[in-house]
């Protein structure tokens, strides 16, 4: 294993310092227990929207604490969800009396760290489940499918809408709308390394991709054949838009999101190989992100997320954010 | 048989040292399980935890029980994190809120302490047997146990039953399909490997009757 | 080679699509030759700042074309440095009447592609030359020092004197001195592949670092067994600070720039690292900039780039900038 | 001997042809040069240009020799790009201005055009022999044609002692430091490599001398 690092148990403490003194004008990091928030205090009667999962998975979550997304976030260990007194410290330290919302990815760890949080928590809470992996198959008597890139949208939109005044139920039920409308998918080249396991998480032979992986280097659909990257892209698409029941004409979202180790040119392809393919299908990209926004360390592979949009999303989507990760119109 | 008053915090402290060892011995192993059908971080969630719960040996040494479970809850639940740690930390939790265990624990109030925590952890976790978590061994192990009490068995034969019950609840998780947790996702493909944190559950009950059969 | 794309003779086309399409509102791309200019006109009487080179750095130039940074960026292919008629044809679409400043980066196929179309242009036109790598010794009768991240700080300040009028001459001076005022040196964990060659420029042992690398991979100082993170960010910090002779309670920009296959956990806890030597050495890190700006396709490793500060050079790093991949106060 | 008119644009794109074959078969090597002390793309310039050149023949086999060259740099300036991209196209634009090249063009003018162009690539690559590029191949064969001229040698003898020319300059390069060029940046580090421009000019300058050779 090479990465920047002294020792594997101050990896994350040294990650966090670094980043909270990089954007000190923006977010504050606390330890004991880890948590980071944004540098001012919460304004009075905002629906504060709190995030976290485990860490890997950089600039999300703690790159969308600011003005517009996050109050706050808290990163558990390297691909391991936070503990209930991270949530606990941070719904204490950003409170604005109109309740937490708190953005959850549909793994039974966060799951249940997050409802621990919730039952010890005091104020009015909710929570929105992401999971919008459509190469899981979906199922009510199961976990039911993997929240992965949608997340950074749902923050986005909801933070919006907090922001400029929404209340608990309404983000509560915008958010699930956004989860709702989007669907992702993604491939990955190569593993990634967890800091404190030394070694790769799953191997692939030197023409291999995994089709539908995850982002924590879980198995997807299958092991393919590495294939050109419009076939790639189709194949993609095709089971998003699917899921999505996409019509003709319709608005959308597309991000291109990579998952670490991919750079920006392979991402960039990938969204024409996309829009061509959209353009076909007469569905309009009116909105874009590409970008390394939630990524599995240094894996090499991108993921394709869609998100049907309306004239609220595009508002609330085209919104002031002053993040350290995603910033416009500040 | 089962009634002498014996369990204190160092009974507590004890276990979890001999826990670390087999838990250490095991690490390689519990690692690929994570990997294959996880996400490779389980071994290091146990390692942490036990590592911070021995930690605690100072401080938990003069607290009563319930405090020392409650401390030792909250421990595993913030230093763990994960499934594990919510899992884990509500086993303590509920342990610790059982009433009167601070006048004394014999192995049946033990017992009793333990099927309350695992009916706990089900609720939590909203898993049953069969679905491929640690809840293959949690439950089939609690279920021994209240029977024993029940059926008043002799304790070093419970423990031995509660072995054998504990291993074959980790090995059935091996053909089961995941319907919860992670290696959920993996649909089919979550066939043909054991269960990570049944793994881990079975090796700590394993050790913890070990023990008390070594008494 | 994995990498997402469909012919490695299309590579940089579709990726160039791409960018263009996801970034309409902010530039346009135009093809034969491959230029990136603004989206909306030059205003008269602007002086325009072109840079270029070879691609495989991105979002390094592409992705600073934009308000407040660069007019026109030249693409060449994968490190090769693009022609003189790239230029050519950018000088003639972004034209506003007060000159032309060109920012090339230290390679001869760079400055004699870049000196080829000053000849051929009509109008008045200055280059400011980038020479930031540390690692390489500098001597006046050799081709001395690559140039290397300090570029985009030098194409940020020079692009905000630009934009609020400054002229040829300011702005050539302005360049110079932030190039003189910066040194930058990297370390490399893993190569990269050029997508027409299909496999690794270089190669690395399981436990090796090529320290002092250059951004095309090129070698450096020395091969090492990788070191501890705070180690090797001293040695990086000791370097530069000695070439530019920082004396203490001195201001400067600290840059944290990854090569591209690096996580952000990583590069902020390269930073923290810095941080702490830093503040032993009492320098103060008045401005920062930590992510994936100035790359080597997907390699990993990171680069430490320090600018020493004066309230001119932090006015024109503060003030507003809207590009693809650097945007501030819009 | 060296005066007949011989040389039209055909000459051009049968020795591109040539170069083609020749280039392409010594392609991994002329690749590893650059990824020792370059940056790998060389052999992919050269190829790409060679390319562009060849398409061109619908186009220039109509037209004037200057006109013919000039289209030649211009392809080579804008299809290239790098370092060799410069070189090479400031060598054909060089040698599309000589005078009265239109008139008809003998071996001897051929000369002087090349001389006329190395002597273009000189001032834009600001390298001298010794400094580990292409010029220690193309300076000494210029040195080698133009003292051929003065000296009124067999051309079939000139083209063999210019093939031991450019071999020799070529193999010269290994053991010199490069200060010119990409290969400067690693200082000591460049000595014993061969440069990858050194050995792609000494390839196609071979070419050529051998297809006169053969005629
Ligand atoms: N809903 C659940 N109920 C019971 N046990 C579960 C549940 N989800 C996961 N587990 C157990 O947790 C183990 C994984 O723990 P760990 O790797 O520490 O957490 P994570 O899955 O969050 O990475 C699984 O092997 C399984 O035994
Ligand atoms: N200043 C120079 N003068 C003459 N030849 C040079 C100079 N710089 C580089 N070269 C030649 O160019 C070759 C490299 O060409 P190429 O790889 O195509 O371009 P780049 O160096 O831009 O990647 C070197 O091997 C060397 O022979
Ligand atoms: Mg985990
Ligand atoms: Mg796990
Ligand atoms: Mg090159
Ligand atoms: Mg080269």
């Amino acid at each position: 294993m090479k990465k920047f690092l002294n020792s594997t148990d101050d990896f994350l403490k040294e990650s966090l310092q670094g980043f909270g003194a990089a954007h000190k004008d923006i977010i504050s990091c606390h330890y004991n227990p880890n948590i980071i928030t944004r540098s001012k205090a919460t304004k009075k009667g905002k629906v504060v929207i709190i995030s976290g999962g485990g860490s890997g998975h950089e600039p999300m979550h703690g790159g969308f604490v600011g003005y517009g997304m996050l109050d706050a976030a808290c990163p558990g260990f390297v691909f391991s969800s936070p503990s209930p007194d991270q949530m606990i410290a941070a719904s204490e330290k950003v409170e604005g009396g109109a309740g937490i919302l708190f953005i959850v990815k549909n793994y039974s760890g966060d799951i249940m760290n997050f409802q621990m949080a919730s039952e010890m928590i005091t104020g009015a809470s909710e929570t929105v489940l992401i999971n919008d992996d459509v190469a899981v198959e979906d199922s009510s008597y199961t976990t039911g499918r993997r929240g992965v890139a949608a997340t950074v949208i749902v923050e986005k939109i909801v933070g919006s809408l907090a922001e400029t005044g929404g209340s608990l139920k309404e983000c509560k039920i915008l958010g699930d709308k956004v989860n709702r409308n989007s669907g992702s998918m993604g491939v990955a080249f190569s593993s990634c390394t967890v800091p404190a396991a030394g070694k790769p998480t799953f191997k692939l032979g030197p023409d291999e991709m995994e089709f539908g992986v995850g982002i924590h280097g879980e198995p997807g659909r299958r092991r393919d054949k590495v294939q050109p990257a419009q076939e790639i892209t189709n194949e993609l698409l095709g089971a998003i838009i699917e899921d999505l029941k996409l019509e003709n004409n319709g608005e959308i979202l597309l991000f291109v999101n990579g998952m670490g180790g991919t750079p920006l040119t392979e991402l960039y392809l990938l969204y024409d190989n996309a829009k061509k393919t959209l353009d076909n299908k007469n569905i309009k990209i009116a909105r874009s992100l590409v970008g390394n926004y939630c990524t599995s360390l240094e894996m090499q592979g991108a993921s394709l997320t869609i998100t049907k949009l309306d004239q609220e999303l595009k508002k609330h989507w085209d919104s002031p954010v002053h993040t350290a990760a995603m910033r416009w119109g500040l | 048989m089962i009634t002498e008053s014996i369990l204190g915090t160092d009974f507590l402290i004890k276990n979890a040292k001999e826990i670390q060892v087999v838990i250490d011995n095991n690490a390689p192993e519990i690692e690929k399980l994570d990997q294959e059908i996880g996400d490779g971080d389980h071994i290091f969630n146990i390692q942490r935890g036990i590592k911070l719960v021995i930690e605690l040996e100072p401080i938990i040494k003069h607290l009563s029980m319930s405090k020392a479970l409650n401390q030792i809850a909250m421990k595993i639940l913030s230093g763990i994190g994960g499934s594990s740690g919510a899992l884990f930390g509500t086993l303590f939790m509920t342990m610790a809120k059982v009433s009167n265990i601070d006048d004394g624990i014999d192995y049946k109030k033990a017992i009793n302490m333990f099927v309350d925590g695992v009916e706990a952890v089900k609720q939590r976790g909203k898993a049953d047997v069969g679905e491929k978590t640690m809840m293959d061994v949690l439950i089939p192990v609690a279920n021994c146990l209240k029977e024993g009490v029940e059926k008043d068995i002799d304790l070093k034969d419970l423990m031995r039953k509660t072995i054998e019950t504990a291993e074959k609840g980790m090995l059935s998780t091996k053909n089961l399909l995941a319907t919860k947790g992670r290696a959920s996702f993996l649909g089919e493909r979550s066939k043909g490997h054991i269960d990570p944190g049944a793994r881990s559950s079975q090796l700590m009950i394993k050790t913890v009757c070990m023990s008390i059969l070594n008494t």
